[in-house]
Formats: structure tokens, C-alpha cells, sequence
């Protein structure tokens, strides 16, 4: 048989033919069509999802409530709980990946003690190389072919951001995503982030400034990311009118230096620098400013609030004050000791800070989990979530003040802490007492 | 005024980064006619393996020595400017090779690894069309990349620099020692590449073996040799750009190249890709006009800018500033 | 000299020796005549370890050389002139010419042979810094010449030197052609379309068609040979 | 594509030819791995090697009925049609759909690159812009999503003749990293402060409406026994299956989308490259100088061919909009949109539009597969990108004109001839070599004990991506090897 252009021509004509054309010349009618269609699955799954359970709290303690939730199982058996994440493993955000391995070999020990509530915890961590257009893809593959139950810390703004709208459309529980976005405190009841926000965490760095400061210059150095640019945006919020802004400077996330903008800043008349930057690119301004012989003082976010970035900067670190929310593995507080321990018993040769949060947050899955207990579904999990797991004094053995979420407040940590690093104890020295809960800095 | 010398300082201090990187990717194109992509990682991982040799020395694996006594037999700790050459003893009681030694060292394993790459996997994808070379170098970065992420992890370590005191004063700017140093070793290294090409019969039959390897055969070089040789000085001069990059960057991560291999590339096509001098001035180049786009147009044009200039050069000067026209063939 | 036996050679699927026998005694000029397509530019490669023969031997003094790398060929100092000259267009002349020299170690005898080769080609001399590309197409094969006479040969293969150049050229070429082999005393293995310049010069000849010898002869019987005067020489 | 020449006799009828190995082995292990293959035992070596073993008789099977190459055309123009059915969720519906919409970029690519011999790294700007185009109009202008993608075709329609001009002054390198800086600083600008109004900045833009099957279709596909829904909610009450049905009918619709649109695109790639266009174009990239002499405008068609390409790479951008519903500037990273499709050309094949579907497919689940095997231990999975690099190198030097070009040169393998070949090499070599050899091997076994885990990865790798390196023994590859010192002398056959 002979295949002459025409028959291809043809077959190729019949196919163009039927599918796409109809396909697209109806494709406009499906404004209106949309408007119905999508209300109407939403509000199956709101059926399903809140199954009555506000009526019925009247009765019973939230705490007894749980067990008769009925909702969505999928990635659940009586055995195991299928939960999916994502991380860059690659490129410049893989640093992040030791939380993920951290938080493994906490569940590691977990399921070793038999698991929560009769279930193996099991973890798919997928790829995305901190890629958004990635993320949409691996987040489909978790939901859609790996069938998991929630997602859980999930790394990163611009990689949650372009996802948000499907998780929340395909109603999978995001939960304690690893961003300090503000976005995720009001996304709806199945999304929450874990860490203080950035711009929540900029306010507190700006008040800090603007009581010790008063009346100086300074300047502003960010990352051009949403990272950055919430930090900006939450410093100029608490510094207000207390210090006069001489400039703000921006770098990308692949910069090799960054020096040649704090030098803009300071020769500018900046005293005092604020960063919201990655811990190798801040270590490396600070080295070589100090080279230069000029002389800053440094606010930092606490991305960078780490005995690792210390020895980074070989030294160029003292006296640089940041924010922080949980303790750094230099603190000689024995239940961090006894932390390190465990992360030195699994392999780990030098814990960091990354190690101390994915302990924090793996202590609060695991809190939400139990609460939930045996009838673990979305529906159950949401609602432990924010009636029963975290109303009261729960508190990580890591930090300092209790975890609360409730339907209205979707900001797991808000405590949060002013250090300064002292280069001669080889420790950050803050006080215990002085912690400022972020709750009064609320918008 | 000072700004502008501060900027300038900088400008060429990141500069001299790139251009050290741009010389080994000049090597490597008059050597071998091949752009290669994996130049940066292949400098990252010889620079950890230079940062593996310089952590403290542990003698325990040597029977019946005990650490004392072998630092004794060892105890020649020669200095210049402060840098142990040979072995350092460390504040902490640690005893560690020398400065030198771990730069000798580590060249010379670079050098190995240049040479057993192109036997390896450049060897059998040659002859064949210059694309899929540019490919094999491809394959060459994602697998160097991986391998390093696998041993080392992501998290940055620091590298030990050379000279870690102050700046030096010049008067109307500050250049930080190690700046300093990497601008000499780079200047130094684009006149001995200058030389090694253009003075010396090696550096002529290299170039020969590049522009016409039949041709060259009938001169009597090996030019499979050549090829090697090409391969094993680049993997060497990137490694040394590798060790000068590390420290200024604070530490090294398998990402050390990435925020340099571009910026070298742009460089070493603005100087043009078969010239020594145009590598290092379209490093400084480059470095100097980000800081300068910094400090007078703004920080979020400094990459723009850059590259927007890098395009409009080329347009003027298709083969950069210093690179010689190419030849179109029948 | 040179001892070409039973060689057979192909590029890919096809054929293009089937089975060459010469031989090149020492001191003379040997040349190669035959029409485009015959193999003989395939001969020379063969000779000088640009193609591997798939049959056959070449012995130089009596020892084999074929499946040898080309370089250690020239090490032999046999050296091959190519077709369409090769010179490395991007460099000077002086580097094209001491390239020539790559293989020899002895600095005052290089010396000696550039001046003898800016003797033979004076326009050579004074191009000497120039660009090799930018060289006229009789300059560039006199170039070629020089470069392999700079590794002091014993057997000079040359192939095609006249190709495309003006006959007045062409005869310059050839004068030194023989002053090299006499005052010299390198043999040469000429491989050449004009038979009648080629026969001038030569001692002994061969033909080739399609990958055969089809006629060996003294030159000078050679072009009284009714076939080749009426094929190669056209009258 | 009819095979001619003289078809193989004999015992060799039996051996699959490497490039036809290899895609057979990937097609298996496709199957292998979308229908409940198990990557993370232990055991997926050994699971390879029986794929492996099915490919070679499935190989012969196809090699004995079928000596055409247009059959083959046929099988997978019906493979793709039924995709979403073969599809075991909507997960893998949306990545065919991918493949689809890439395998456009990659024929843009292949006019530029593979015909034109231009290379362009920054194709990944042309796909952002029309991605970017087509959200602004939608997101800021309000526009219906079918205009706005047609306006933004034609808009990088045009940018790309503009992105010719200095095509026409740049050679080689210095034409790539021109592009490379093109494609950095695209994302850039969509980041700078005064533009963030309209390109949504570092937040990027996201599509809250993807076109829906209209009513019709839509109902066709929900159809109880034409829509899929995945194993685990076979059971699920009846709202989540009607939820999953429709999720099934959303991404069939929009695979059909690009199916229609790829299908043209590829129509009109292939019909190109047989154009006189197609001609000049190669005249353009083999001999430039001569072809100017003959009269072809080298000018105009070098500005052409970035033309046409960016017109497949603004197809291919609107249309990758429309599937993944969101773009950011990070999205258009250098690797991504700009480097990584130019290496799965070349893999797949260049100057050949079936080179280009391959190179889409392998673009797109290539990491999937190496997800898959790299997933056996928690350390392995870092080295997925040293299983990337593997197969780059393996194919590049086995396969240099790439999967598609082996596979229409299926009878110049011969296996007598390597056999032959590998004998003759092994003779050649001295004693001395062969104990150097020896203590190489030795050195890696050592190596190997001391981080095992490399042998693994490293031997799973090759299976699966070079499964003929793996039984034609390792002969082929150290065949290439030359000896110590000095290039394999050419040997009868090698075209200097």
C-alpha cells in the first residue's frame, strides 16, 4: 500500500477536522458553562467535607467530634498514610533538602515505634528544582497518580504559589508548607504554612530597629524573590518614620557577589543594613564589606540565623542581629543537645539549623496526626486541625511558646525572638523572656 | 568619587572571577574547537577535592606512628606572606597541608581528570557533528553536578583562602588581598596561556591539532594526544579558577559555578573565544559593568544590562572585542 | 624504497582500491597517473597512514608500515603534500613551516632547512609573518611543499600539486620539483593529472583505473604507450 | 522510509539492531512502569533485564512482519489517539499532553538548529514571551483565551524574524551565547518593578479558567464506559467518581487540543523540510558560501528559519499556558525552556521531524523513568542528573545522529561486522595494555566497594538507556576507546 501525500493530507485534514476545530469553536460557550459547572463540584466536595460537623459540636467535645467525620480516605488504609511533599533536590534552593531528609528520619523512628494511630507514615518527596512550571507537575503526579493523602512542607513560595489554586480546587490538605508567604494564612481551611511569615518577621526585625536605632539611616538588601520582597515590605511596615531609608538594593537568588550593592548602600550614608538574603550570599557580604574596611550594622532575617552562616563568614558574623524563631544547634539548651544528638546518631555529621525547624515540624504533623487519630480522612484532618490539636498548650519541645491554630488563625508559629550572634561563645545571645509573640503584630 | 572606586574595586574583584573561569573556557575552545559546557562543574568538583585535602590531616591510619612523630619528621613549615607552603598547624592543634600543596595537589588532579574525560566519553563522540560534542559536555555538567551533590551535599562549606587579612589600600580604593591575588593569578595565567600558545611548539601543534587534525597528523602530531593535553591544562586552569572562586563566594557548594559559568561566558565571547587577553578583559568587563549598572542605573538592571550590553557588542563586533574573524569555507 | 603490496582499501560500502601493487626505489621519481576516481589519492592515504588498508602490506625499507598512525609515519619521515594542500589557514607561514618541523628535535638544522626553503620559495620569505589563508592558491601549495620539507623527508608524497594553479606556477613548482629530488635526494612519489608534466619529471610510472594498476612502465615507455598517450595525454 | 537494500539473513535476522533495542526497551519499560512496576524493590535491575529480554523478541517479532518504517508511523500515530485511554490517570493524560505541546518547540528548534545549522539556546525567551503574551491579555485585558493565544503567536511570530536579524552577523559559539542572553534576561525583565503591574512579577500570572469540554464532548467523555478513573477510586462513592470522570474529560479535551494543533505542526514540519524552503535551508547550514553563489538568499532564509521556529515555539508557549494554567519567571530558567529541549533534540534526532517527537517524549518522561529507577534508596535519587548526563553521553557517542536517525539506518548495523571488528581490536592491543585495562577495572571495582551504590545506579543506568552496551558487552564502547597515546587509526570505512 502506498501512502501518497494526499492520504496523509487527508488523515491529517480529518483529524484537524473534528477534534480541535469543534473543540475550540465551542470552547467559548464554556464561559457560562464553567460558571455552573465548577460551583457545582465545589460544593459536592464542601458536602463532603465539612459533613455537618459545626451542628453536632454543640453535643460533643470537638475531641470526641473527630471520629465521626466522614470524608475523603484517599491515600489512607488502616495500615499506612501516603503523604507527598516537595523539594528542590537540585540547584541552589537543595540546601532546603536536609529539612526533608531531617523530617524522614524523625518519621523513621516514629514508624519504627509502630507508627500513629496504627498507620506507617509514608513520605513521596518529589523533585521540582525549585521550578514552578515543575511543580505543577509533580504535584499533579502526587495527587493524581500517587493518590496521597495531604501534602506536607512543602518547599517554597513561587513553587506553592503556582500550585495553590489546584490543591485547593482538588481539595488535598497542604499543610505546614516550608514558606514564609503570608498568602497561606488566608488560602482557605486546607492550606497553612508553619513558619512566621516574612513580612510578620520583617515587622518585628523593623520594631527591633526602629527601638535600637532610632534616627539613623539605613538601607535595605533583599533577594528579587517573594522571599525579599516580603521582607521589605514587613521592615518598612516596623520601622516606620523611626530611621530614614537611603536605599534598597535587590540581587538575584544566582548572584556570585553581592557586595557591590551594600557598598551602594553604605556609601550612600547607611548605618544600619537590613537583608533579607540566602546564608552564602550574606556570609559573603559580610567577609568582604569587612575587607573594605567599612564598618555596618547588619539585621538579618532568620533564614540567615545560623551557627553554619557563622562559619561561613569566617568570623565577619559578630554582633549581626537577626530574628529567629527556633534555636540554632549552637544553643547549649539540653532538649536542643538531645535533638542533635539524634541527628548525629542517624548520620548526620554536622546538624543545622535546617535539622532543629524539620524537628519542629515534624513535631507538629505528628501532634495533628494523633489528635486525629484513627478516623484519619481530609475532612477529620482539617478539623483536628482547627478545633482540637493545637487550641491549647501544646508547644514543640523546641520552641518557646504554644502552637494555635484555630479556623481564623492560620499562622502555626508566630513567636519569634531578636538574637545577636556572638562570634566569641560561638552561640547567638538573646533572652528567653523578651520573646515578642507575633500575634500583637498582627495586620 | 570614592563610590565610584569602591564600585570599581568590587567590579573587578568579581571580574577577576569570571575571567579566571574564561580562561579556561578560551583554552578549551583554541584546543579543541569545543564550547564546554561542564567547565564550571568540572572546576567545582576538583575544587572539592581540593577542599578534602586541606581539612585537617588525621594520621591514624599510619601504624605505629603516632601523630606527633610523623609532624616531626614532617615539621618543615616554610611561610611567604604569612601562607604555609607545605604544612600549617592550625589554632585548633590541627595539622593541615599547606596552601601549596593542596594547589599542587589538586592541579595535578585535574589534570588527570581533564585528560581521562576526553579519553573517556569526549573521545568516542568526536569527528562526529560539533553539536553532539556540546551535548556530551551537557551530559558531562548534569553528571559532575549530581555526583557532587551526592558526595558533598548542597550545603556550602568553607574553603580555606590564602590571604584573609584586610584590604589593600591603593589609595583611591581597597581591593581585598584575595581579590588581589586572583586578579595576579589571572593576569599571570592569561600570559602563560598567551605564551603556551603562541611561543611554544606544544601550544602550536595543540592549535594545529584543533584547526586541522588531518593536516596535523601529516606534520607527525599525535593529535589525540593534543586533544588530551587541551583537556587536561583547561580542567587544571578551571581548577585553579574553581579555588579562587570558592573562598570569595563564602564556601563551596556543587552550585559553586553556577552564578560564574555564565558570566564567564559572557565574558570570554565579549573578549572573543580564542583570546587569552579577551577572556580577562571581558571579565572585568562584565564584573565591573554590573557593579557600575548597580550603583548608577539601579540593582535589578545589573544583569540586563549586562547582558543586553553583551548582545549589542556582538552585534558591532560579531567575533567579540579581541577575537579573530572566522573563517567561512567553501 | 617503498614496497605497496596487494592493498586493498574502502570507504564504507565502497570499494576503492581493489588491489594496488608499486614500488618506489630510492632516489627516483615515481609518479601515479589515472583519471579522477582511481584511486590514487586513496593510494597515498594509505601510504601515509590516513586509512587503514583492509588487505595488504606496505613495507618502507622492508619493514611494515601499514595500520601505523599517521604520525608515527611521518616519524618514518615519509611525508604527504595532500590534495587541496591543507595548510592551517589562521596561522602565519613561519608557524606553518616550523609545524613542518614538529618532529625534529635538532634546532640549528631547522634553522638551516627554513633558509633552504626561503631559498627555493622566495615568495615564502618575504609573506613569512603573514596569515597562511591569505596566500594565493600557487603560494599556498608551495607553502605545503616547503612545510614537508621542513621534516627533512625521505619519501615525499605529493598529491596533485599543480591542481588549479596557472601553468607558469605550475612550472615553477615542478623545477623545484626535481631540483629537490636531485640535490636532495628525496624520493618522490608524484601523484599528478597532468601526464605529460608528470612524465617529465618522472622515472617510472604507473596508471590506474578503478582501484587497478593497469599499466607500470618506465616513464619514458610509458608515454610512448599508445593507450596512455590516448587517454592521459591526448594526442 | 521503505527499507531497501539487502535485508538481513539469517541469524542476524534475530538480533535487534541498538538504536531499535533501545527504543524498544524504553517503550517496555514504559509499559513496566506505568502498570504497576515496582522501581523501588530491590530488584529493578533484574526487572530491567527481563524487559530487555521481552524487547529483543518483541524486536524480532515487529522486524519479521513488518519491514516498513511507515507501519511503525502508523502504530504510534494510533498509540498517541489513544494515549489518555492507555494513560493510567489524568496525571500521565497531562504529560502526553506536554510531550505534545514540546514536540512543537522541538520542530521550531529543528528549522533553526537541525536545518538551518543555526544554534539558538534561547528559544526558552520565545516560549516565555508567548506564554507571557497570552496571560497578560487574559489576565489584564480581559481577552477570551482563543484570541489572546493567536495574538500572541503572531506577536513572537514577529519577534523572531527580529531575533534573526542578529542571527545573520553571529557564527557558532558566539550565536549561542548571544541566545543564552537573550533567554537570561527575558525572566529578568518580567521581574523589574515597573512592569510587575502586568506580568504579575516574581508571583507570575495563573490561568483560572482552562478551557472545558463543551457540552457535547464533555458529556461523551464523562461517559461512564469512555472515561478512566484511577484503581484507588473504583470504589469511592458516586460524587468522587462523577469528579473523577470529569477530571478524566478536562484533560482528554485539552490533550485532543494539542493533539490537533501537534498533529499540524508535525504536517507541516515534515512537509517543510521537503520544500524547497527545506532545501536552501540545508544549503544554508552544509555550504553557506556556495549556496550564496547559487543564488539562494542566505539572509532571508536564515531570518526565515527563526521566523518559522519561533512561530512553533509561540505555538507551544500559548498552548503550554493553557495546559499548566500558570507561568512565573522562574519557570523560564535557563536549563528548562532553552538548553535541556536543544539535547533532546539532538537525542531524538536532528533534521528529521520524527526526531523531534522522540526527543519530545524523551524530554518529558525521560526524568520521569530516571525518577523511577534513581528512587531505590534515599541517597540514590541525587543522582538522578548523573543518570540524565549517562544517557546524554551513551546516546550522543553511540548514537550520534540521534534515536530517529539510528532507527532509519536499522541495516547498516551488522553484527558480523562488530563482531569481526571487536576481534580484530582486541588483537591489536599489547599485553601491557590490556594489564593497564586490568588495573583500571581494578581500581573502579575498589571504588565501586567503597560507595556501592554507584554500581548500581550505574549498571542500572545503562540497561535501560543502553541496552545493547549492556549484552553487546561493554566491547562496544571500549571498542571506541582508542589505544593508549593516540587515536584509533582510521579504519576502512571512517570518512575522513
Amino acid at each position: 500500500m502506498k501512502w501518497h501525500r494526499k492520504t496523509w493530507m487527508l488523515a491529517l485534514l480529518a483529524i484537524i477536522a473534528v477534534l480541535p476545530v469543534l473543540g475550540i469553536a465551542c470552547g467559548d460557550d464554556d464561559d457560562e458553562g464553567d460558571e455552573g459547572g465548577t460551583p457545582a463540584t465545589t460544593a459536592t466536595t464542601a458536602a463532603t467535607t465539612a459533613g455537618g460537623s459545626p451542628t453536632k459540636a454543640a453535643t460533643k467535645s470537638p475531641a470526641d467530634e473527630i471520629a465521626n467525620i466522614k470524608g475523603d480516605t484517599t491515600g489512607v488504609t488502616d495500615k499506612e498514610v501516603k503523604i507527598g511533599s516537595y523539594y528542590a533536590k537540585t540547584g541552589p534552593a537543595a540546601v532546603y533538602n536536609d529539612i526533608q531528609l531531617a523530617w524522614n528520619m524523625y518519621f523513621d523512628e516514629v514508624n519504627k515505634k509502630g507508627g500513629i494511630a496504627g498507620r506507617q507514615i509514608k513520605f513521596i518527596v518529589e523533585d521540582d528544582g525549585y521550578n514552578p512550571s515543575n511543580t505543577v507537575n509533580v504535584v499533579k503526579k502526587l495527587v493524581e497518580q500517587d493518590q496521597v493523602f495531604m501534602l506536607f512542607n512543602a518547599l517554597g513560595t513561587p513553587t506553592g504559589m503556582a500550585v495553590l489554586e489546584y490543591v485547593k480546587a482538588q481539595g488535598v490538605p497542604s499543610l505546614f508548607i516550608a514558606s514564609g508567604a503570608s498568602k497561606w494564612a488566608n488560602s482557605g481551611p486546607t492550606i497553612i504554612g508553619i513558619q512566621p511569615d516574612y513580612v510578620t518577621e520583617g515587622t518585628v526585625l523593623g520594631k527591633e530597629m526602629a527601638e535600637k536605632q532610632k534616627g539613623k539611616k539605613y538601607g535595605i538588601l533583599y533577594q528579587n524573590d517573594d522571599f525579599g520582597k516580603d521582607g521589605r515590605e514587613g521592615l518598612k511596615k516596623g520601622v516606620g518614620t523611626a530611621l530614614t531609608l537611603v536605599g534598597e538594593e535587590t540581587y538575584e537568588a544566582n548572584a556570585a557577589d553581592i557586595t557591590s550593592q551594600a557598598l551602594k548602600l553604605i556609601n550612600a550614608g547607611a548605618e544600619v543594613i537590613a537583608t533579607y538574603a540566602t546564608p552564602a550570599q550574606f556570609a559573603g557580604v559580610l567577609k568582604s564589606v569587612k575587607a573594605q574596611g567599612k564598618t555596618v550594622t547588619w539585621y538579618s532575617s532568620s533564614v540567615t540565623a545560623s551557627g553554619s552562616t557563622a562559619k561561613l563568614a569566617e568570623g565577619a558574623m559578630d554582633g549581626v542581629i537577626t530574628a529567629g524563631y527556633a534555636p540554632d544547634p549552637t544553643d547549649p539548651d539540653p532538649d536542643v543537645q538531645k535533638v542533635v544528638k539524634f541527628f548525629k546518631d542517624h548520620g548526620v555529621a554536622n546538624p543545622t539549623a535546617f535539622h532543629i525547624v524539620a524537628w519542629v515540624f515534624a513535631e507538629h504533623l505528628e501532634r495533628l496526626l494523633t489528635v486525629t487519630g484513627k478516623n484519619l480522612n481530609r475532612s477529620s484532618l482539617i478539623y483536628a486541625m482547627e478545633n482540637v490539636a493545637f487550641q491549647g498548650d501544646w508547644t514543640s519541645t523546641l520552641l518557646y511558646k504554644p502552637t494555635i491554630i484555630t479556623k481564623d488563625d492560620h499562622r502555626p508559629i508566630e513567636a519569634m525572638f531578636i538574637q545577636k550572634w556572638n562570634q566569641a561563645a560561638g552561640k547567638f545571645d538573646f533572652d528567653v523572656s523578651k520573646i515578642i509573640d507575633s500575634e500583637t503584630t498582627k495586620r | 568619587m570614592e563610590t565610584f572606586f569602591d564600585q570599581l574595586a568590587i567590579g573587578a574583584s568579581t571580574g577577576a572571577l569570571y575571567a579566571l573561569l574564561a580562561l579556561a573556557l578560551v583554552f578549551i575552545f583554541r584546543a579543541t574547537d569545543i564550547v564546554n559546557f561542564a567547565q564550571g562543574e568540572m572546576a567545582m568538583f576538583n575544587t572539592y577535592i581540593g577542599w578534602s585535602i586541606s581539612r585537617p590531616l588525621s594520621f591514624s591510619w599510619i601504624p605505629f606512628l603516632s601523630i606527633e612523630r610523623h609532624i616531626n619528621i614532617l615539621n618543615w613549615h616554610p611561610e611567604v606572606f604569612g601562607i604555609p607552603l607545605f604544612l600549617g598547624s592550625e589554632s585548633d592543634g590541627s595539622t593541615r597541608l599547606g596552601y601549596l600543596l593542596i594547589v599542587i595537589g589538586t592541579v595535578a588532579i585535574a589534570f588527570v581528570m581533564g585528560g581521562l574525560i576526553e579519553r573517556l566519553i569526549i573521545r568516542p563522540s568526536e569527528g562526529k557533528n560539533l553539536l553532539n560534542a556540546v551535548i556530551v559536555t551537557l551530559g558531562i555538567f548534569a553528571i559532575v553536578n549530581s555526583i557532587a551533590n551526592w558526595r558533598y551535599g548542597p550545603v556550602p562549606q568553607n574553603y580555606p583562602a590564602p590571604f584573609k587579612g584586610n584590604a589593600v589600600d591603593f589609595g583611591l580604593f581597597k581591593l581585598g588581598q584575595h581579590s588581589l591575588f586572583a586578579l595576579i593569578v589571572g593576569v599571570a595565567m592569561m600570559f602563560a596561556i598567551y605564551v603556551f600558545f603562541q611561543r611554544t611548539k606544544l601550544g602550536l601543534a595543540v592549535r594545529a591539532a584543533a584547526l586541522n587534525p588531518q593536516a596535523s597528523e601529516l606534520m607527525g602530531i599525535n593529535t589525540g594526544q593534543m586533544l588530551t593535553l587541551g583537556w587536561s591544562l583547561a580542567a587544571a586552569i578551571g581548577c585553579l579558577a574553581g579555588m579562587l572562586v570558592a573562598p570569595s563566594v563564602a564556601g563551596i557548594s556543587p552550585n559553586l559555578m553556577l552564578g560564574v559559568l555564565l558570566y564567564a561566558f559572557a565574558a570570554a565571547v565579549l573578549g572573543g573565544l580564542d583570546s587569552a587577553l579577551g577572556a580577562v578583559v571581558g571579565g572585568l568587563a562584565v564584573g565591573i559593568g554590573q557593579t557600575m549598572v548597580v550603583q548608577y542605573i539601579g540593582s535589578e538592571w545589573s544583569d540586563i544590562v549586562a547582558f543586553g550590553l553583551i548582545i549589542g557588542i556582538l552585534m558591532v563586533k560579531p567575533t567579540g572585542i579581541f577575537g579573530s574573524p572566522v573563517v567561512k569555507k567553501v | 624504497m617503498l614496497e605497496v603490496k596487494n592493498i586493498r582499501a574502502a570507504y564504507g560500502p565502497v570499494t576503492a582500491l581493489h588491489d594496488i601493487s608499486l614500488s618506489v626505489p630510492e632516489g627516483q621519481i615515481v609518479t601515479v597517473l589515472g583519471a579522477n576516481g582511481a584511486g590514487k589519492s586513496t593510494t597515498l592515504r594509505v601510504i601515509s597512514g590516513l586509512l587503514r588498508p583492509s588487505a595488504g602490506t606496505v613495507l618502507f625499507e622492508g619493514r611494515p608500515i601499514h595500520g601505523k598512525p599517521a604520525d608515527w609515519i611521518v616519524r618514518q619521515r615519509i611525508c604527504h603534500v595532500p590534495e587541496g594542500r591543507q595548510i592551517f589557514a589562521t596561522l602565519t607561514v613561519e608557524a606553518n613551516l616550523s609545524l613542518g618541523a614538529y618532529t625534529r628535535r635538532d634546532k640549528p638544522g631547522i634553522k638551516a632547512d627554513l633558509q633552504r626553503v626561503f631559498d627555493y620559495f622566495p615568495r615564502l620569505a618575504e609573506r613569512r609573518n603573514q596569515v597562511a589563508g591569505t596566500l594565493s592558491g600557487g603560494e599556498q601549495q608551495m607553502l605545503a611543499i616547503g612545510r614537508a620539507l621542513m621534516a627533512r623527508p625521505r619519501l615525499l608524497l605529493l598529491d596533485e600539486p599543480s591542481l588549479g594553479l596557472a601553468p607558469l606556477v605550475v612550472r615553477d613548482i615542478f623545477k623545484i620539483i626535481r631540483t629537490i629530488n636531485e640535490e636532495d635526494r628525496v624520493t618522490i612519489l608524484l601523484i599528478e593529472q597532468d601526464a605529460k608534466l608528470a612524465l617529465s619529471v618522472a622515472s617510472y610510472g604507473y596508471v590506474l583505473e578503478t582501484g587497478r594498476v593497469v599499466v607500470n612502465e618506465p616513464a619514458a615507455d610509458l608515454a610512448r604507450n599508445e593507450t596512455v598517450r590516448k587517454s592521459y595525454l591526448g594526442y | 522510509m521503505k527499507m531497501t537494500g539487502n535485508y538481513r539473513q539469517g541469524i542476524e535476522r534475530f538480533i535487534p539492531s541498538p538504536a531499535e533495542a533501545v527504543v524498544l526497551a524504553t517503550l517496555l519499560f514504559f509499559t513496566w512502569y506505568l502498570y504497576g512496576g515496582t522501581g523501588n524493590d530491590v530488584f529493578a535491575g533484574l526487572s530491567t533485564f527481563i524487559v530487555v529480554a521481552i524487547a529483543w523478541v518483541l524486536g524480532v517479532a515487529i522486524r519479521v512482519a513488518l519491514n516498513d518504517m511507515r507501519w511503525w508511523l502508523l502504530v504510534i500515530a494510533l498509540l498517541l489517539v489513544m494515549a489518555p485511554w492507555l494513560a493510567l490517570n489524568t496525571f500521565q493524560i497531562a504529560v502526553m499532553t506536554e510531550v505534545l505541546v514540546f514536540s512543537l518547540l522541538l520542530h521550531g528548534l529543528n528549522v533553526v538548529t537541525g536545518l538551518t545549522g543555526q544554534m539558538s539556546l534561547g528559544h526558552g525567551a520565545l516560549v516565555g514571551l508567548s506564554a507571557y503574551a497570552v496571560a497578560i491579555l487574559v489576565d489584564h485585558w480581559d481577552w477570551p483565551l482563543l484570541p489572546a493565544m493567536a495574538a500572541a503567536v503572531a506577536l513572537t511570530f514577529a519577534f523572531g524574524f527580529a531575533l534573526g536579524i542578529p542571527a545573520l552577523r553571529l557564527a557558532g559559539p558566539y550565536l549561542a551565547i548571544a541566545t543564552v542572553a537573550a533567554a537570561l534576561v527575558f525572566p529578568l525583565v518580567l521581574k523589574l518593578d515597573s512592569v510587575q503591574d502586568y506580568t504579575g512579577g516574581v508571583q507570575g500570572l495563573r490561568l483560572h479558567k482552562q478551557p472545558q469540554p463543551p457540552g457535547f464532548i464533555g458529556g461523551f467523555l464523562e461517559n461512564e464506559s469512555i472515561a478512566k478513573i484511577p484503581e484507588q477510586k473504583k470504589f469511592a462513592p458516586e460524587e468522587v467518581q462523577v469528579k473523577e470522570r470529569q477530571k478524566f474529560a478536562q484533560a482528554t479535551y485539552l490533550y485532543f487540543l494539542c493533539f490537533g494543533v501537534a498533529a499540524i505542526g508535525t504536517f507541516a514540519a515534515w512537509n517543510l523540510q521537503r520544500s524547497r524552503f527545506g532545501r536552501a535551508f540545508i544549503a544554508v547550514r552544509d555550504a553557506e558560501v556556495a549556496a550564496t553563489s547559487m543564488g539562494v538568499n542566505t539572509a532571508l532564509y536564515k531570518v526565515t528559519a527563526f521566523g518559522i521556529s519561533a512561530l512553533y515555539a509561540g505555538i507551544a508557549g500559548a498552548l503550554l499556558y493553557m495546559v499548566v494554567a500558570f507561568v512565573a519567571p522562574e519557570s523560564f530558567d535557563l536549563f528548562n525552556l532553552s538548553i535541556n529541549p536543544i539535547a533532546y533534540l539532538v537525542i531524538g534526532g536532528l533534521a528529521a521531524p520524527g526526531g523531534a517527537m522522540v526527543g519530545a517524549f524523551g524530554y518529558k518522561w525521560g526524568p520521569e523513568v530516571i525518577k523511577k529507577i534513581a528512587r531505590t534508596d534515599t541517597d540514590f535519587d541525587k543522582l538522578q542528573g548523573a543518570l540524565t548526563g549517562l544517557m546524554l553521553i551513551v546516546v550522543m557517542t553511540r548514537m550520534p545522529q540521534g534515536v530517529w536517525g539510528s532507527l532509519t539506518r536499522l541495516n547498516s548495523f551488522s553484527w558480523k561486522a562488530l563482531i569481526n571488528e571487536t576481534k580484530a581490536w582486541v588483537l591489536s592491543r599489547t599485553i601491557a595494555y590490556w594489564l593497564a585495562i586490568a588495573l583500571g577495572v581494578a581500581v573502579v571495582i575498589a571504588i565501586g566497594a567503597w560507595f556501592a551504590p554507584v554500581w548500581g545506579v550505574f549498571a542500572a543506568g545503562l540497561l535501560v538507556v543502553a541496552p545493547q552496551d549492556a549484552w553487546a558487552g561493554v566491547f562496544l564502547w571500549l571498542r571506541s576507546l582508542p589505544a593508549i597515546g593516540r587515536r584509533r587509526a582510521p579504519a576502512p570505512g571512517d570518512a575522513r
